[in-house]
């Protein structure tokens, strides 16, 4: 017969042990198997909004293209199917790395583990470079820009502005998901250095690891949205 | 042809509401339908005002079976002493079914009333009456098949201002008419933001979208025969007699989508002709530039026709100008025309209304009319500082005559003797309005 | 807050002492009692500091409906306009017109449209949808549950302060000058409006940031429910406020960030014109009100099912009986839930195409159903029960009146051809206030007069309580139901000025608007009384039987509880838990917690 | 003894609660099927790539049209599967709580509430009135301020666009400007702006109308730009494998079957045309109209 377990303070480490072998679970919970299962729903609810979130750019580009199908498919024209294709590659390489990530932390490799994370950061701003420098700023000089920025005159449908539109946006707050993530593995790195994670406790990067996904799953739809269709 | 259609529709719609008038005869139903309807006047009216009446009595009778057993066993049941409390079950699988399914039924019945009603106001006959309105902030214009727009207004607020003593509260809004017993089709759309035409008289309302089109359609009754002058809309004669029979009196327009600062004072009034008295107006509506000249001008018949700046007038009323540019030196939305003629007027990115604005015109009265000119077909150009940029552009919408009246009428609120345009917009080919002519 | 201490639940010999005091117990000084408040991660703190936010938000909402009302007590714009360029405020027509009124009908046009948006945005996004879930849920939802808090504390504590901040950047807006758009932001108005400005994006960005407090809450429940039950409460003994507070999270969760993507396009299309929802480059202005009541008709689920929450505990409760059709009650929440997702066209059948519209409806129909559910299983819960006649009670009756009004009304809005007579009319402003107020706000102030005792042991005036209830009630009805009558008559909403013929509703109405000021301030000033002088709370006032009542203290401990609840019961077994009752006029309690609690070794230790 | 009695009802209620699972999401998974699963994510890029290639090469081949739908559902068939393999084995929602992957699933049926209905609107507008789905002027309405354009009067911050013009017709009036402009202080053209000039040009020749002064001017130039031209217009262009910029005859862009929409019986208001598909037991020709006498 015990009472409340409320002296496991989840940040009670031990001076000559490892933070993550020496982790307990918050006071709330009962088990530390209950709070892995906490976290990782409150992690897959989030990421459901998130999913909603994007829904209405998918939403934007679905309604757009069967009102306009002729802009979006000159549009798409007009993007370089090649830089896209290595940016997904670039994303689904930092996606498995991600996940190898996961397993280091999972099986005690903190060495694989900080590797990862850093392969990940990497990749993630290689992706925004690419983005940036290869595709935004040649279309800026071109003025293949959203609405009433436009000034691209060699269009075949004048609705042509609304796919510069769509375009922006989408890869737009894409591009502010995968800043932010790259922020949160600059974060996971710093605690991964400090020997934060293990296998008693990987929480965060299970669930860093999980936004890196759906910003790739993400991806994977508007690649052949955007630049493949015809 | 559109008069013998017409016969058959009043036909068919006397015989209806006789019908349903025969099924009213429950003295509660009628007096319950006093209170929350006004009478309709289209041919939707019967089926929207049927349901209407039928889903009350659903929710009276729905209420009573709620409220009487709450209200009873609140009391009864009470905690109080000499009270037992007893158990009762805790569920009731056919009680429970049984509150599904009827809701079930009812709910089927009206959505099924209700879709068949919709639909006689979105499909039109192929013989419609089609009448082209615009809306825009804040008020409608409406255009003819015969190229007519609205000759008349109304002030709303008639009855209880003294138009003699007191500004208005409301500005003027257009009357649009419409053929008794013909089905109208309205072609909505607007220049700016969303509207939406509602005709609670008629039991419809459709939004107007700028740059897409969209319809509605209804089939007039009840012509208002009896009014014959502007403005017996707020008599208590009228008044009266509308509540008796529903007929002789005017029906508003409102507009029914928040559009902004005047959206309440965003009307018309609709007036339902017999079919003769439609044609009549149209056709004198049709011509009724035709009716002002420039000074001392007469018409082919010899007939003196009206000042120019009275064109200007009517422009002011029927064009909507009246929303936001006062007559009166009020400031609306936009700047009051009294006056304003030949003021010292500042742009709001620099500059101002002065000689040299336009290349080639040497004096101020003729950069004055082009800028009168400028500012109704390219609002944005020269913005009045201090006012915002919202004024939509009168291009397509308004004849150079018109706006020749317009600048006629500024002149004369400013007090100009003469009320012709001098230097005036480069006539169009033919025209001879806009010559600047000699003063007297 | 004095210190309070009613607990009479037995102290247990405990390490950490300071577990064991009320919640409420002060820090030595004042200073660290602020720190200790604003930095807690208590879900009764949180709770309790969300309740003040909203009751402040209220008051600012209402105070914005008030002039509202003013402004139409007459025909013509009456209670704000400039002359000589200060804003003056005249009470009637006739000053009005005699010292020039229409000398600027524009910024008196412009002031009534900033106050409605101002009373609209305030009451929805900083009032209703945080109301219930984020006070009285947040407070009471791990205590039904037997949990220590909620799943993630500091999340909850985040979801806290977006909140505030997010009321900072709305009230920020209307102070630098307000902005005109409606609540509903309806496109290209809200483009084109106030061009150059940023009050218009400020606001935007307010409702923005809203909703990602919502969006936490919500998440923070679900996990809370899935995880941090107490040993022995499966799924179908949790208290049904319990499964409303899971339904309107399951809403928030998945229809909340569609209005995040919906706002920041609309943030995009004001700053950069991108052109989705702007006809004049091809883009669609129903699309946004597509976007926009994606969100805004699962939100009104939100809304309503909090409040459908507090009914089924205080019918309950003041009955002692087991809510009839349990299952039921707890599906159609679920129900509730679900089809909120499929109806949202309703608001839109003046301007989608005809076949959408079609299916709307019938879908819409679809909803009346488990409401309908709900409503008559609390009737048939009056049944033999022992009602209780005090002011939560009144409150249920008062809500079951005035929701039934709101839900009927339902059915005139959503047949067809009725709807394109009565849409955007006063018909839909009476509908949805007497939902939402009527249900919504009243279910709270029953709620919080039912556990007002618990929050802060102290009790308050029964009669000044039913005294609230019944102003509130009469008010209520005078104020709306008049605008049943004009919308029907044909009263657009959002209007600044009217025609005569609506004259006497209008009076009407605004009379009302006073009556119900004075119920709200006699249940302010109870409620200060009882703070100040009310007498002290026992643990179980109502002899209710889920854990907050049986099992903790009032005011609760910090821990919540003592030891580790174990459900044994359901949270409504009256009849078995409950000593029967034996003499007339005797009204046994459950039994106290000490008897019942069992301590157990906890799993995976 | 009521003691013991609730203490075992309490572990055995524990016990059973579905979702307190323990072992979930602790699976570790080997390197191994975590660098399958990329391949296979690598393959199905290259598929989702090649599809279209194939599609474009196919539809030159054999002439033949492929409905746009074809490559829409193909492209995002893969997107399916790739997303699904990453959602399964990355994200680990195949060892996970299964109420983890039921809140996926509700968000996809969300989802596609959202596109569904929203799209059964905008796609059925037209269902009674042909009018009702279709703009008033295409690539929308003018009278509105932009922000000045290259070659805009000097000092100006904006421009107005006159009304009833889109912004796209805009972008070639502004272009039209700068061009001449540049022509005019013996400047070379952007090649956009050269593009531009020479599509222009078909354009106005396509509908025999004459060529304004700056257009005849870079005919006696356009010789300079003959590498840009040939780039852009031609057959071989750098620009993308199948991507072409504008109205050459010969390119190879998959045909879909689409046009562009006509919008000249909405422009105006219309008295009696855009109403010839007005639905009624005796539907007229346009024109026969009552108000129309």
């Amino acid at each position: 017969m015990t009472s409340f377990p409320v002296e496991n303070s989840g940040l009670g480490a031990a001076a000559d042990r490892p933070y993550h072998e020496t982790y307990r679970q918050a006071e709330h919970f009962r088990t530390q198997a209950d709070e892995f299962d906490a976290v990782k729903l409150g992690v897959w609810l989030f990421l459901a909004t998130e999913i909603l979130l994007f829904s209405g750019l998918f939403v934007f580009y679905g309604i757009m293209r069967m009102l306009h199908p002729e802009a979006f498919i000159h549009g798409s024209s007009l993007l370089d199917w090649r830089w896209g294709l290595l940016n997904t590659l670039v994303l689904l390489y930092s996606s498995y790395t991600v996940a190898s990530a996961v397993r280091c932390a999972q099986v005690g490799d903190q060495k694989g583990l900080q590797r990862n994370i850093l392969i990940t950061f990497v990749m993630g701003l290689l992706f925004l470079v690419i983005k940036f420098v290869f595709e935004y700023a040649p279309k800026y000089a071109e003025g293949k820009l959203p609405g009433f920025w436009y000034s691209y005159p060699n269009w075949e449908s004048p609705y042509e502005p609304l796919w510069w539109g769509m375009y922006w946006g989408a890869t737009g707050v894409h591009a502010s998901h995968v800043i932010i993530g790259m922020g949160l593995f600059v974060w996971l790195y710093i605690r991964a250095r400090k020997l934060h994670f293990g296998p008693k406790h990987y929480n965060a990067v299970e669930g860093v690891g999980l936004y890196w996904h759906i910003v790739d799953v993400v991806w994977i739809f508007l690649f052949p949205m955007l630049y493949l269709i015809h | 042809m559109g008069g013998s259609f017409g016969n058959d529709s009043i036909r068919a719609r006397k015989q209806f509401s006789t019908e349903a008038q025969a099924m009213n005869t429950l003295a509660l139903d009628s007096w319950l339908r006093d209170i929350w309807l006004k009478p309709g006047n289209s041919n939707l009216a019967p089926s929207v005002d049927g349901l209407f009446m039928f889903i009350l009595w659903v929710c009276i009778i729905s209420f009573i079976i709620l409220m009487v057993p709450m209200c009873w066993w609140a009391f009864k049941y009470r905690r109080r002493p000499g009270h037992v409390q007893m158990r009762t079950p805790n569920h009731n699988t056919f009680l429970e079914i049984t509150w599904v399914a009827v809701p079930l039924v009812i709910v089927t019945i009206i959505f099924f009333w209700g879709f068949h009603g919709y639909m006689h106001g979105q499909i039109a006959s192929s013989q419609a009456e089609i009448i082209n309105v615009e809306g825009k902030k804040w008020n409608w214009t409406v255009t003819y098949a015969n190229g007519a727009g609205s000759g008349e207004q109304v002030y709303l607020d008639a009855k209880r201002i003294d138009e003699n003593t007191v500004s208005h509260a409301y500005q003027a809004v257009p009357i649009i008419v419409v053929p008794e017993g013909r089905p109208v089709k309205f072609m909505l759309t607007s220049s700016d933001v969303i509207h939406s035409f509602y005709i609670p008289d008629m039991r419809i309302k459709m939004d107007v979208f700028p740059n897409r089109k969209t319809s509605l359609t209804f089939t007039p009754t009840n012509a208002d025969a009896a009014l014959d002058q502007a403005g017996s809309l707020y008599t208590s004669a009228a008044d009266a007699k509308a509540a008796a029979t529903g007929k002789g009196r005017d029906h508003f327009i409102f507009c029914a989508e928040y559009c902004g600062t005047f959206h309440s004072e965003m009307a018309a009034i609709l007036r339902v002709l017999p079919e003769d008295e439609y044609n009549a107006t149209l056709t004198e509506w049709a011509n009724i530039e035709g009716k002002y000249g420039f000074n001392g001008e007469k018409d082919k018949a010899g007939q003196q026709l009206l000042p120019m700046w009275q064109l200007g007038q009517w422009v002011h009323k029927a064009q909507g100008c009246a929303t936001c540019h006062s007559v009166d030196g009020s400031k609306g939305s936009g700047p009051s025309w009294k006056g304003y003629y030949g003021t010292e007027v500042n742009f709001a990115g620099g500059g101002k209304v002065a000689v040299g604005l336009y290349p080639g015109l040497r004096d101020i009265e003729s950069t004055w009319d082009n800028y009168i000119r400028e500012s109704i077909l390219e609002p944005a150009k020269h913005i009045h500082e201090g006012y915002p940029n919202q004024m939509p552009t009168y291009a397509g919408k308004m004849s150079e005559r018109q706006i020749n009246g317009v600048i006629a009428y500024m002149r004369y609120l400013a007090g100009k003797t003469d009320n012709i345009p001098t230097g005036g917009p480069k006539p169009a080919a033919g025209s001879s309005e806009a010559k600047p002519e000699a003063k007297n | 807050m004095a210190s309070i201490s009613g607990t009479n639940v037995g102290a247990h010999g405990h390490d950490h002492a300071h577990h064991d005091e009320p919640y409420l117990t002060p820090k030595s000084s004042l200073w660290a009692t602020i720190i200790d408040w604003a930095t807690t991660i208590d879900h009764k703190k949180i709770g309790v500091m969300y309740l003040v936010a909203v009751l402040f938000m209220f008051f600012l909402g209402g105070v914005a409906a008030l002039a509202v009302r003013v402004e139409l007590l007459e025909p013509t714009r009456t209670v704000t306009t400039t002359v000589n360029g200060e804003t003056t405020v005249q009470i009637t027509g006739s000053v009005m017109h005699s010292v020039g009124m229409a000398t600027d009908m524009a910024s008196a046009g412009d002031w009534y449209n900033k106050i409605f948006t101002l009373h609209g945005l305030i009451m929805v996004f900083l009032v209703i949808v945080p109301s219930i879930p984020a006070s009285l849920g947040n407070f009471l939802m791990p205590l039904m549950l037997g949990a220590k808090d909620v799943a993630f504390p500091k999340l909850n504590l985040a979801s806290w302060y977006i909140y505030l901040f997010g009321s900072f950047f709305a009230i920020a807006s209307a102070v630098v000058g307000g902005v005109d758009t409606g609540w509903t932001f309806y496109t290209p108005y809200s483009t084109i409006t106030d061009a150059g400005h940023w009050k218009v994006v400020f606001m935007i960005l307010a409702a923005f940031i809203l909703g990602f407090s919502s969006i936490l809450t919500g998440l923070n429940f679900i996990v809370t429910v899935h995880k941090l039950r107490a040993p022995g409460m499966g799924w179908f003994d949790m208290p049904l406020f319990v499964w409303g507070m899971y339904g309107t999270s399951l809403i928030q969760v998945l229809a909340t960030p569609v209005i995040g993507i919906t706002l920041l396009l609309l943030i995009f299309e004001r700053l950069f014109h991108i052109g989705i929802f702007d006809p004049r480059m091809g883009g669609d202005p129903v699309l946004f009100q597509h976007f926009f009541w994606f969100y805004s008709h699962p939100v009104v689920y939100v809304m309503i099912l909090p409040g459908m929450a507090i009914m089924s505990e205080l019918i309950a409760v003041f009955c002692r009986k087991k809510v009839f059709g349990y299952r039921a009650v707890a599906f159609s929440s679920l129900a509730i839930a679900a089809i909120a997702f499929v109806v949202w066209g309703h608001h839109l059948f003046t301007s989608q195409g005809e076949v959408a519209a079609a299916v709307f409806s019938a879908l819409t129909f679809l909803v009346a159903l488990p409401s309908a559910v709900k409503v008559f299983n609390w009737v048939a819960t009056l049944y033999k029960g022992s009602i209780d006649l005090k002011t939560p009670m009144w409150y249920a009756l008062g809500f079951l009146f005035l929701f039934s009004i709101g839900g009927l009304t339902g059915l005139f809005l959503g047949a067809l051809s009725v709807d394109l007579h009565l849409h955007d009319t006063y018909f839909v402003v009476a509908h949805f206030h007497y939902v939402m107020m009527g249900g919504t706000i009243i279910a709270f102030i029953g709620g919080i007069h039912m556990w007002w005792p618990k929050m802060f042991g102290k009790m308050y005036n029964e009669f000044w309580g039913q005294t609230g209830f019944w102003l509130v009630f009469i008010g209520f009805n005078l104020t709306f139901f008049p605008q049943f009558i004009m919308g029907v008559h044909g009263m657009p909403r959002r209007y600044a000025s009217y025609v005569d013929e609506f004259l006497i509703y209008h009076q009407l109405s605004t009379v009302g608007s006073w009556v119900l000021l004075l119920g709200f301030l006699v249940h302010f000033f109870n409620f200060v009384h009882s703070l100040a002088a009310g007498p002290k709370a026992p643990p179980n006032p109502w002899g209710a039987l889920t854990l907050e009542w049986t099992d903790a203290a009032s005011p609760p401990i910090t821990h919540n509880f003592h030891h580790e609840p174990v459900v044994t019961h359901g949270p409504y077994d009256y009849d078995d838990v409950v000593p029967a009752q034996t003499k007339p006029g005797e009204f046994p309690l459950p039994p106290k917690a000490e008897g019942r609690t069992v301590h157990v070794v906890k799993a995976g230790h | 003894m009521a003691h013991a009695a609730s203490h075992s009802a309490a572990h055995a209620a524990h016990a059973a609660h579905g979702d307190h699972g323990h072992d979930h999401g602790h699976i570790v998974i080997p390197q191994r099927t975590l660098l399958v699963v990329f391949g296979i994510l690598l393959l199905g890029t290259l598929a989702t790539v090649a599809a279209a290639q194939i599609e474009v090469w196919f539809a030159a081949t054999f002439d033949v049209v492929i409905p746009q739908w074809v490559n829409v559902a193909v492209a995002l068939s893969i997107a399916a599967v790739k997303s699904t393999v990453v959602a399964l084995y990355f994200m680990q929602l195949r060892y996970d709580n299964p109420f983890n992957s039921l809140v996926v699933v509700f968000t996809l049926f969300t989802l596609a509430f959202f596109l569904g209905f929203t799209m059964l609107d905008l796609g059925s507008r037209k269902a009674l009135y042909d009018y009702k789905g279709s703009y008033v002027t295409a690539g929308g309405q003018g009278n509105i301020s932009v922000p000045a354009r290259p070659g805009a009067p000097a000092g100006a911050e904006y421009e107005t666009i006159p009304a009833g013009t889109s912004i796209a017709q805009f972008a070639r009036i502004t272009a039209a400007r700068q061009a001449e402009q540049t022509l005019a202080n013996g400047g070379t053209l952007p090649a956009q702006l050269a593009v531009f000039c020479a599509q222009e040009i078909q354009r106005l020749q396509a509908d025999g109308k004459p060529l304004p002064p700056y257009l005849v001017k870079f005919e006696q130039v356009r010789e300079q730009y003959a590498a840009i031209l040939a780039k852009k217009m031609g057959h071989g262009h750098a620009d993308s494998a199948h991507a072409e910029q504008g109205a050459s005859a010969n390119h190879a862009r998959v045909r879909t079957g689409l046009t562009l929409p006509e919008f000249s019986q909405h422009s105006s208001h219309s008295k009696d045309s855009g109403h010839s598909k007005d639905a009624g037991p005796a539907a007229t020709p346009a024109g026969d109209n009552p108000a129309a006498k």
